[in-house]
């Protein structure tokens, strides 16, 4: 994987580790919920971490659009109460109304990042747990086969492509 | 409120441990000893409220962080199926 | 009330231990000592020792764990060849 | 404290005391393990949410808030990757899919 990533200069390199220094040190703050004693540590730290983060990952990370993260959120906090509220309904009624199976789905996103992101999203939703990846494909473990699943899981691919602020094609087979 | 809350999280975790006694696979032991992680985070933090100890924040991270640890053990090295 | 979920949290320990101990299959027995780790851990937060828990949850049950699922899975190596599904999946990552 | 702020987060914590629970009882009664990681991950992380939104509301500091919050996410995310990982291994060792016989 290390040997797919460009090479980059020295300019980039330091440009990059400033960068993730300023990040790791905001997250530092609020870990120590505001003792600003405790960062003559942690802005060494936070250094050395931005350092072997660009030394393991020297690509530059994926952009997000305010836009998207903004819907995106939204998006996922009905959708988990949704998701929750469903499964713990199916768990205490006494029939456990359940119709599993699997299905797979056809990536519309590309690169490696958003495929992640999306994967996860859809184990947090309802109905929808991703089980594994193959190739430009990925199973899902749906929880009720009777629901319109493949369209909410375009639904969620859409969100997550806006996250990164990608235009997806049209779904050619939504059923 | 904060005690009954203590009191309930216990009881979920009572029954993930029976889930870990009954198996039957080794995939039913892993996914139950994940509920701790989760379990185990809102408990701590629940814990740190109740005693007014804000320094179990970090032990509620790593129990979090320790619960995906033991996930990729598992999967990389100790899973096979059947068992 | 506290005192309800000390007593429920003494008995599960227990319960947990003598799980982990009198274990015929080793997998099991590892799963049941990762979660007695993050038991005891709650149960130094009760006797009011924070540090010495993030010690146990981090070392006990976290590295000790991974450590012991690693040696499990050795073991079964050992024992017999790999079944042909995680064979096929290491050639992959390989 | 103000009352109203009592008030709601003692109902986010019984919303995520029923969460929790309701987790848990799918964990016991759901017939595989897909099904059971489907109850863990959803209702689970759900449950976490309301609860450290309960604190957060209770909570007199910022940071306070932020670090509830990075803990939360923290946990959503190790749980879908722990999730996936687990699913994947029961996959592909061979593990069947529950499927309802009844019609």
């Amino acid at each position: 994987m290390a040997d797919d990533e460009p090479r980059i200069s020295y300019v980039e390199r330091l440009g990059r580790t400033s960068m993730r220094s300023v990040v790791l040190v905001a997250l530092w703050i609020v870990l120590a919920e505001g003792d600003l004693e405790s960062l003559k540590v942690g802005a060494l730290l936070a250094v050395a971490a931005a350092t072997a983060s660009v030394a393991l990952l020297p690509g530059p990370l994926p952009r997000l659009s305010a836009w998207g993260l903004a819907r995106f959120v939204a998006f996922f906090a009905i959708q988990s109460f949704a998701g929750g509220t469903d499964v713990a309904l199916r768990a205490l009624h006494p029939r456990r109304p359940l119709d599993p199976s699997c299905l797979w789905y056809d990536f519309r996103l590309s690169g490696h990042t958003p495929r992640v992101v999306f994967a996860n999203t859809l184990s947090l939703l309802p109905g929808t747990l991703s089980a594994r990846f193959d190739g430009d494909r990925l199973e899902v473990h749906v929880l009720d086969r009777g629901a319109s699943t493949t369209r909410s899981i375009a639904q969620v691919e859409d969100r997550v492509a806006a996250l990164f602020g990608i235009v997806l094609p049209m779904s050619g087979e939504v059923e | 409120m904060l005690e009954m809350m203590t009191l309930v999280l216990m009881g979920t975790i009572a029954l993930a441990v029976y889930r870990i006694e009954r198996g039957p696979t080794g995939a039913d032991r892993m996914l139950s000893s994940m509920l701790f992680g989760t379990s185990g985070t809102a408990l701590t933090l629940l814990l740190g409220e109740v005693s007014g100890l804000h320094r179990l924040h970090d032990m509620a991270l790593v129990f979090a962080l320790l619960a995906a640890v033991t996930a990729v053990a598992f999967v990389k090295r100790a899973w096979r199926a059947g068992d | 009330m506290m005192l309800a979920f000390d007593v429920l949290l003494a008995a599960l320990l227990v319960w947990i231990a003598l799980g982990s101990l009198s274990e015929l299959k080793l997998f099991k027995s590892v799963v049941m000592f990762v979660v007695f780790g993050l038991f005891m851990a709650l149960a130094w937060v009760r006797l009011g020792a924070p540090d010495v828990a993030l010690a146990e949850a981090a070392i006990g049950a976290g590295v000790t764990g991974a450590l012991m699922l690693d040696a499990v899975g050795h073991m079964r190596e050992r024992q017999q060849p790999y079944p042909a599904a995680t064979a096929r999946q290491d050639a992959s990552d390989a | 404290m103000i009352p109203v702020v009592d008030i709601a987060s003692t109902a986010l914590f019984v919303a995520s005391g029923f969460y929790f629970l309701a987790g848990s009882v799918g964990l016991v009664r759901f017939p595989d393990v897909y099904t059971r990681l489907h109850a863990l991950t959803k209702a689970d992380n759900l449950g976490l949410g309301l609860l450290v939104t309960g604190l957060a509301l209770r909570s007199g500091s910022w940071y306070t808030v932020a670090k509830l919050y990075a803990i939360w996410l923290l946990v959503l995310f190790a749980s879908a990757t722990s999730c996936y990982l687990v699913a994947h291994a029961a996959r592909t060792g061979g593990i069947p899919v529950w499927r309802n016989e009844r019609p």
